[in-house]
């Protein structure tokens, strides 16, 4: 297995899909010639040439739409936003294209297409550069959402979007993009969608999360463990379809949860978990299940307040210690 | 000539071009006059069906404006992809769709292109190439653009014909996609039907410029004017901006100046504070398919047998549509959660449910 | 009380509020020389003119954004949406302008603006003209978000959302502009944002809803009757500022509670309600609350798929009837 | 003359038109120079201290653009309007707001305009009509259009300057704006600042249409060309587009051809494969300030003297606004739920969030 940044994961996902599907294409705001705004498509410009890796004006609206376009035409578009902020701009062709055309035409056409870029919070980029929207996307069927949070995950799991015969929403984020991590070798690493993974095994309390808030569970996890506290932290990895089954277990072992996630609450990824929850493991519950998320307002830009409105390993474990019942307040 | 083109707008002649009938044989000039009148009684059926409840939602009517489908769709192959936007079952029919699968999904019936599942805004036939029928007011001009640009990327010689009304002109998904075509050489041709009025809106009251054709400059695009009434006009323009994007792969705007005789939808008036009584008669005046009747019959490629024969042909089609239509059953329930994705994938929960909602 | 339609107590709002201040004003398609693609605005171009009763061109995200920066430079913008479904094109402006203005200002500039029209299914629109979308709206904070669904609450709402000096969505439906009801005499008749109103008492379960659901949740409160069981049937009014009070005493009183909402449920406001329950009422409950809403796909444009899609009273019911533990499956 | 106007894009005359120094008097020369001197020294400011770290975030300098602003400014009344994007440290300055605010919010703190919850790309001032600083390309096009449009509902007199970079000029709300202001004869002035590149694409790459001017031909509006690299000449294309709009209510489109002497952002690499180095060496060849001087010097309104007295007044401000942005405190834990909604109901819960947030 190599060491390799969860950049360069990506970069080997794109790459080798479309060394396999010669109608898998990238497209987006300076991935040729600048090598993409974040260095994610390095070099495929020069091995892929102009045709397959394009540069779009900055026109969101109209390059996500040409993409579904193309893809009901035959090819197999891997959209890049350069943030999903920017994204926002191109939702009418997502929710109301790409969602919809198998459903419209009776199953005559797919839209095998993915859109990818970062999502959520870097560092002071304040309020219109920094919301995740995980929620957003999950909200509408026909779409299917992952959220890889490592090296690995990055690369097995954009492969499989790529390979995916629907529209498929990867959300990656800036602050992973130097991440490091072991990726299993071999073109045909693909990861399931609709498979979480447990992170770190233990049997008091269950954090679910998603996404690069997978690394604030592990440093609350460890804190918890100074405590003599063992949190199971399992990541849903894919929001769309979700594995369940996966979750309910480890509740069924714990039966105390909290949801990690980095974005808003309200309409939120959390919220939907704990509603299916209460409802599929109602018995299995000792403690109703917290959520933990960015601070209900806007990302302020000032760095002490955008520390405090972003979810932290001390407020995992907060939550934690209160589904425990343990140093209430 | 590309360049000559970008620099102002062809004016269209007012006739079929040089030769009389386009030098079109006349199999094919009978072949378009059957559209036409298919494309009219078809949709006079619809109404009828529509008013007595058998078509339900919304419904917009092509009647007046037959000749821009057939006239475009004169100048296409087969294989050439076409797509527009709710007002389609005429282009639908044009581009080789029958007229039972069209009508049954107007229905909402199983037998319906769609399965029922899209209705009269929807409609769609991966086998004849027509990728058709959207809701979003400029929505399907990317996806126009982005069918070319697959034409393009596969080296193939097809072209896309994408259709739009003149009130999509001024949503910014028009000029975000035609910049794209124009940039990348996309073979596109943006067909605007103008009919003067989007909804309720005369199109002086919404848009600064009257001439769309003239938009094409600021993309540094070819454009022409058709006469949308004529449809010798609208196929001759067509064909030269077919050719240039068959060839060269020049997109191109035609502006195709055409009348509604209907309301917006069944359920809009056709007349009103927006529109004078005066304007719809002085349209329909101009009738596409009484205008082309008198160019066949002056040509002498038309007879009263001739002409009855297509007629009643389109009539018993027409008849034949409407009943298969209501005979074909409803979709069943069970396709309530089919083609919302085409791979489940073997792990997850795709469809956050009651499990129990089709047997409620 | 005069008896008037739920159309005309929206039109009376929008009137009486221009009369009252010369700064409000109504922009969208339609809404002027047509008197509104559902006649809400009927007669208002002939009372305040063309400079207060704009038609646009169909340019969801150029007039939505005009009406933000109207609105910084002193205006009350009233932006219809001929429905919300076409709004989606003109979410960055509500997302990222409206709701952001006043944070990123640090206060100086504030947003006085209300986003009104139809969301959810008429009759056979299908899978692009039927979504409801207020779980979309309730995700971003700077929003404030009511589903009216009397004519009485229309008109209290409305009135309400144009003197609120923060952006306001307000969301209608086709189906309930013929309602009719009573609403109270005079100018001054103002629902505050933020109070729920019981629209039926009982002891035995709550239904919790929103908008035009309530009807349903009447019909099926009705049904419940005849079976012996009281149903309550709270109706929100308001999505944010959300009425929980209201909603946790209710509960209180019955220990059981359903959610219907017409979207779907994955990040929806059934779910979010129902986290949050399950975190503040979690003793209260002896059951987990279940949500009905519509089935999780685009919706169908054949009349009997599209009746299956929809909630219905007999879905209440039966949810009604398992969190009663009655007549199991 | 607005119909010539429309015509033909103005072409703008190379010097500041017919008067010398375009007729302006030594003092109204000198505080242009030592605006555009401030704004060059304040952003070198900037640069060392997201160098060291006191600034965060996004930070793009408009170093080598400062006689757009400059020029454009010197066009206004105090009481107009200026809506722009995220490359807007400057033209706070220029339109009145003070160092010390703006560099408190680069370093967001206290003291900073926005209190420091917005930084270098969200800076406004409502004393001085800056509804500045937006993030989303293209996204302000709109807002300034409705500024505009709050001007002509109230029956004032302002204009609203407009500016957007030339890659913000290829996305829907362009299209969209531009099309309602001349429509609905809003006091608007659109400025595209045509630095040739959109982060790292050159506009050629980007538009099928390179002279941006021409675009306002779609919508009927005049415009015109400026050379943005000439503050005088900016300020007299400026000044014409601004009496159109204050008098006869007609909007204009403004290219402003100008060279970005630096990266996209700080993150940015100045030059590279997008850019080679001779271009951005070309570029600060004609450098907007030592261009201004020497038609200063030429002109014999500014001596020696006048010039180090500007520059030490400037660099002396520069230094200031530095250390009362360090000393201003971070802004309050408080505030992180401030400013959400201007109105908090009495009613209902309006954030969805845990209480005890602010504690832990
Ligand atoms: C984005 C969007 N806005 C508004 C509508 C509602 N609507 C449907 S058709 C229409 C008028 C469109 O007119 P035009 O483009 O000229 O086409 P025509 O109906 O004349 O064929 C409107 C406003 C919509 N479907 N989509
Ligand atoms: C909608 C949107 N897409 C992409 C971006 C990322 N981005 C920020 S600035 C920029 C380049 C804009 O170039 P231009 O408009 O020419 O302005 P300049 O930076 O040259 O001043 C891009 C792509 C964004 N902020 N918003
Ligand atoms: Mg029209
Ligand atoms: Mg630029």
């Amino acid at each position: 297995m190599a060491v390799i940044t969860y950049r360069e994961a990506l970069n080997q996902a794109m790459s080798e899909e479309m060394e396999r599907d010669p109608n898998v294409f990238l497209m987006g705001e300076e991935v040729g010639l600048y090598n993409g705004a974040y260095k994610v498509s390095k070099g495929m410009l020069e091995k892929f040439g102009e045709m397959r890796v394009v540069d779009t004006p900055i026109t969101e609206l109209g390059f996500a739409g040409l993409g579904v376009g193309a893809a009901m035409a035959g090819l197999r578009p891997c959209i890049e936003f350069m943030t999903h902020n920017f994204a926002i701009l191109a939702w009418d062709q997502i929710f109301n294209s790409a969602a919809k055309v198998l459903y419209m035409t009776g199953g005559q056409y797919n839209c095998p297409i993915v859109f990818r870029g970062p999502t959520g919070a870097a560092l002071q980029l304040s309020a219109q550069h920094s919301q995740a929207l995980e929620a957003s996307y999950s909200h509408f069927p026909g779409l299917k959402v992952v959220t890889p949070g490592t090296p690995a995950d990055a690369k097995g799991l954009l492969k499989a979007a790529i390979r995916d015969d629907d529209p498929v929403i990867v959300l990656e984020a800036e602050m992973l993009y130097n991440l490091k991590g072991e990726v299993p070798d071999g073109d045909d690493f693909v990861i399931p969608l609709g498979v979480a993974e447990i992170k770190r095994e233990g049997g008091d309390v269950t954090i679910l999360t998603h996404g690069k808030m997978i690394h604030i569970a592990l440093q609350a996890s460890q804190k918890l463990e100074k405590d003599g506290v063992q949190a199971e932290v399992v990541d849903l990895r894919s929001l769309r379809p979700l594995d369940l089954e996966t979750i309910t277990q480890s509740i069924a072992k714990t039966n105390r949860a909290v949801y990690l996630e980095e974005g808003w609450t309200y309409a939120g990824i959390g919220a939907t978990i704990v509603a299916t929850l209460q409802e599929e493991s109602f018995d299995d519950l000792d403690a109703p299940i917290l959520r933990v998320f960015q601070a209900d307002v806007p990302m302020p830009y000032a760095k002490g307040l955008e520390r405090a409105a972003k979810p932290s390993a001390d407020r995992v474990v907060d939550a934690c210690n209160r589904v425990l019942y343990r140093n209430e307040r | 000539m590309a360049t000559k083109e970008k620099a102002k707008p062809v004016e269209a002649s007012r006739n079929g071009g040089a030769e009389p009938l386009g030098g079109l044989a006349k199999e094919q000039l009978h072949l378009m006059l059957y559209q036409m009148l298919q494309g009219r009684r078809f949709e006079e059926k619809a109404a009828e069906a529509y008013a007595i409840g058998k078509i339900g939602g919304f419904c917009h009517l092509y009647i007046g404006q037959e000749a821009v489908a057939v006239g475009a769709f004169a100048a296409l192959r087969p294989d050439d992809y076409v797509v527009t936007a709710y007002r389609e079952h005429v282009q639908a029919l044009v581009k080789g769709m029958s007229s039972r699968e069209v009508m049954a999904e107007l229905y909402g019936r199983r037998d319906g292109s769609s399965k029922g599942k899209g209705g009269s805004m929807h409609l769609y036939s991966s086998k004849v190439n027509f990728l058709g029928g959207w809701g979003i007011v400029g929505g399907q001009i990317p996806l126009g653009t982005g069918v070319a640009f697959a034409i393009k990327y596969k080296g193939e010689d097809k072209v896309c014909l994408c259709f739009m009304g003149e009130a999509a002109v001024n949503q910014g998904a028009f000029h975000e996609s035609l910049n794209m075509a124009a940039l990348w050489k996309l073979p596109v041709i943006f067909i605007v039907e103008n009919n003067r009025f989007g909804m309720g809106t005369a199109w002086e009251r919404a848009s600064s410029l009257y001439d769309i054709s003239q938009k094409a400059a600021a993309y540094d695009m070819p454009s022409a004017v058709a006469d949308g009434m004529d449809v010798l006009d609208m196929r001759r323009v067509t064909l030269e901006a077919v050719d240039r994007a068959r060839k060269d792969k020049i997109p191109t705007l035609i502006e195709a100046r055409c009348h509604r005789f209907m309301g917006h939808s069944m359920s809009d008036p056709v007349h009103g504070v927006y529109r004078t009584k005066e304007d719809v008669e002085q349209a329909k005046a101009r009738d596409p398919i009484h205008t082309f009747i008198v160019q066949l019959r002056d040509g002498g490629v038309l007879s009263e047998e001739e002409l009855k024969a297509i007629d009643e042909r389109v009539q018993a089609e027409c008849e034949d549509a409407a009943q298969f239509a209501d005979q074909s059953p409803e979709p069943g329930i069970e396709e309530l959660y089919t083609d919302v994705y085409r791979v489940e994938n073997e792990h997850g929960r795709l469809f956050f449910d009651r499990k129990n909602r089709l047997e409620t």
